[in-house]
């Protein structure tokens, strides 16, 4: 059976380029970039090749992108790094209620062990942080703030550009966790005023396990996993090198498509949210009806629950994934829906379809010839009444 | 390249995409609900006792895979069983019924039983 | 130029069936582990199967090992993790002067934050601690001992089974940094006594960027990277599957190898040792005479400078390293050598050779013809006076 | 794939192999000597001077690859220039000599200019 993917929020297939240079990488390069004979010096080269590709993908200085083991691993070095810079001085974190986790339990860990004091602002019905409250919330302690970019779960966009200048001239720095739209959206950290953003190659194309964060020159962050002192000593540990590779590559191969393909995806994801909420009686669109990402549509159906649907979908072939992660051993419904205001019931019949680079308009079709007869069973089952 | 250890059985999928007795009866000899309160999800049987035995016995379940499977399959076990042969359905049988469920959703079929021991005390209270 | 690489301590090119296995992985499988659907479950079993391949080898059970970013980060969530869950109730780390850095700059970066007390053993003239020395320093408030397994630089084994006794006998964790033992020398933690122990791919022909900390059951360890749960909440972050497949395929190959491979390189080693020690007046074997890693020969020779030695090797085609790192801005003698005794002008001209697989009788022979010039001229450069 | 871009030249890497006017000389004119605390690296540079020129100049290093190529290239450069010329010597001659060195690698240029600087200073003094 031929499958269709619609969840690239979860994680993208690697590029098939990207997967041959790793490859080869892996068969081919044997150094250990810190050691100064010819194979180390080979390794070495790689990887400042790809942290130029990757500075060149967002407008950064090579000097300013520190490579990680991926997306929580850059969302933890940011707020746990710039903490520590900043110990004894300033230990404010501020951020919202729709963070990833790597953001919000690293938040809420440092706080529960003492080391910072932490401010979860709410967002509206469509998922926005006002950038008011977050101007209201920095106070003389504030060490940073951390709004993401886009959300993974329902797509929303923040105003980064407006609150990243607040914490400009109140003096604080903005972290942006920017996993789910680094090779979606145009960045420019030359424009945009974001001190610290996030990135994570397999979102965009590229392997699991590697990403990094860019630092603004100037902004102060201390070593988190500390060791042999590579990546100027910011993030030690022997560089993942294939990893590093296609992270570089993925990222200069979806910054070339990016436009394009944004776009084909827009459209495609906008029929799709247009044609469930005509097929689907009493579908809740959740997060914003057009500030999104370009490939994500979220939904809600009463009366159903997020599992049953993304399993009722996979047997019909289907890759989906639903807020309500309930094989994971996280039952509670996801935290950034009810942040959104929705009811625990409704926040627990959700589900996210979010296209990729292979998504054609075929597979839209498939999934809206799908998805009604599931919804229509699972509301039988549970005798959900429905006011179409 | 291997299959995962935690799927979910053939039996359980066939319950999730046909289910049985999924309904509401509309006069039932009883009614038992259960609800597991980690995640919300809750399930309802109705049946109809006769000469003693389980006549017809539906559910309703707002939940995962494994709750509605487990509900779809105990209605099956049920039906047809005298009330005190009813009573003693425990949750290995669900899950034998379906050839097992992944580990953590075990607490899916005991809701079903849950409801279903609702239902059969239900019944003995009105039966007076 | 045909090269001859000598420094897989620093690392080890990586085993073609494990670069394959990779490649198809990164090719076929585009899944993140921890989707319901097909693509994610596939991508699951591969992570589980390569989490049995390492207990396998090691002794343990699967839910005893946890995924990380690689040694370096496997040392930090030892110490930092233990730390962390002992908090309030012991804070105090032993450990040896001749260390990783991803160790004892963890010890001293916990402790100039206040969060722990760290005592550092001397070791003797061939890099040993003292199982009693040890043993004085345990007190009530020691929450964990770490030593590692085998020395990177000297190639000293370290009496990991007296000090493991001693540890569990006073109810203290012990963790051993066995990154340069793994699959050179037997491992089993059912009868070792170790709670804690680091693995890591690149040190045995895996990839680079992954490696892995056996944790024993009851052995408590906080998270230190905060996230979304995976490993069972003890290392949050998506995995990364391709080098987590190519790190349980290298263990288990370089397990089936160890016994004859070891034997073999050993014997090598032992002859690079005794003919270096003939035809070079006053080269100074650095580390245990014999009790060492079976891969490791390692030196100083007076009035040269290791820089120039691996310089002058990587001209005549030779990859070797030298305990002075001097090009990545570490300009200080090698720690582990000033802590075996060594002064600070023996202890700059340090040469390590280890072996490999791919190590031959040629190699060795083609290095004993090589070296003995460069260091003459070296030495002639400097006008040491040797003294034969 | 592509090299790395902080390579030793090929010019520093000659010095290193084959080495310049490499010992001391027995009855110099003047001695002077520098060293690098950060690394313990040193050098010692002898010279002779007749004519207010520099006839002979030799080194020795204690050092890395571009502390030995720093000295060596410098004994060439320094070599048949008048003394009030040698001292007007700088770490760039030597990184243009050699092609340059990588970054980290420019205070070994400073330590070979400190050693000839010594030593004619030392020449200065002895002369009077
Ligand atoms: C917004 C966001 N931040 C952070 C992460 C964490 O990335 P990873 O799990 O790859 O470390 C993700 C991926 O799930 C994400 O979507
Ligand atoms: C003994 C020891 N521990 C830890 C490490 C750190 O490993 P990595 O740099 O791959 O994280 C190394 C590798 O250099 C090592 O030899």
């Amino acid at each position: 059976m031929r499958r269709v993917y619609l969840d690239h929020a979860a994680t993208t297939p690697v590029d098939p380029e990207v997967a041959d240079l790793m490859a080869q990488v892996l068969r081919e390069v044997s150094g250990n970039p810190s050691s100064i004979y010819a194979e180390g010096r080979q390794a070495r080269a790689l990887v400042d090749r790809a942290r130029d590709e990757v500075a060149q993908a967002i407008g950064a200085d090579p000097a300013e992108i520190v490579f990680t083991s991926g997306g929580t691993e850059a969302d933890n070095l940011a707020l746990r790094g710039v903490l520590k810079a900043r110990e004894g001085e300033a230990d404010g974190i501020v951020t919202t209620a729709i963070e990833h986790h790597a953001i919000l339990d690293t938040a809420l860990d440092l706080e529960a062990h003492g080391q910072a004091r932490v401010t979860v602002l709410p967002v509206d019905r469509d998922g926005r942080v006002s950038a008011q409250a977050v101007a209201r919330s920095i106070d003389e302690r504030t060490a940073i703030v951390s709004v993401m970019h886009g959300n993974n779960e329902v797509g929303t966009l923040q105003p980064v550009l407006e609150i990243g200048a607040i914490c400009r001239e109140r003096g604080v720095a903005f972290h942006s966790d920017a996993v789910q739209t680094v090779g979606a959206l145009a960045i420019d950290v030359r424009t945009m005023p974001i001190d610290l953003l996030s990135v994570n190659a397999h979102k965009f194309y590229g392997p699991k396990g590697v990403g990094a964060l860019f630092i603004r020159r100037g902004t102060r962050v201390s070593t988190v996993q500390t060791g042999g002192g590579q990546e100027k000593g910011r993030r030690t540990g022997t560089e993942n090198v294939s990893g590093i590779v296609g992270l570089g590559a993925a990222l200069r191969i979806a910054a070339s498509r990016r436009a394009v393909e944004s776009a084909r995806q827009a459209e495609l994801r906008d029929r799709l949210i247009r044609e469930i909420r005509s097929r689907i009686p009493d579908a809740t669109l959740t997060g914003h009806p057009t500030d999104r990402l370009p490939n994500s549509a979220s939904f809600c159906f009463s009366g159903t629950q997020g599992e049953a649907l993304v399993v009722s979908l996979d047997l019909e072939g289907f890759s989906v994934s639903s807020g309500s992660a309930c094989t994971s051993g996280n039952t509670d419904p996801s935290h950034v829906l009810l942040a959104l205001g929705l009811d625990r019931d409704l926040a627990q019949g959700s589900l996210r379809l979010t296209l990729g680079r292979d998504t054609t308009g075929a597979d839209i079709d498939a999934l809206l010839a799908a998805l009604p007869p599931i919804v229509a069973r699972l509301r039988a089952a549970s005798g959900a009444t429905v006011s179409a | 390249m291997t299959e995962a250890p935690d799927l979910y059985s053939d039996a359980a999928l066939d319950h999730l995409t046909r289910p049985r007795n999924a309904g509401t009866i509309p006069d039932p000899s009883g009614i038992g609900s259960d609800t597991n309160p980690s995640c919300g999800d809750r399930t309802v049987i109705t049946l109809t006792i006769a000469d003693g035995r389980l006549r017809d016995v539906r559910f309703r379940t707002f939940g995962c895979t494994a709750a509605i499977a487990s509900a779809s399959v105990l209605t099956e076990l049920a039906t047809g069983l005298e009330a005190d042969a009813a009573v003693q359905l425990m949750p290995a049988d669900i899950l034998r019924a379906l050839g097992g469920l992944p580990e953590r959703k075990e607490p899916c079929a005991l809701m079903a039983i849950g409801a279903l021991r609702g239902a059969l005390l239900d019944a003995r209270v009105r039966a007076g």
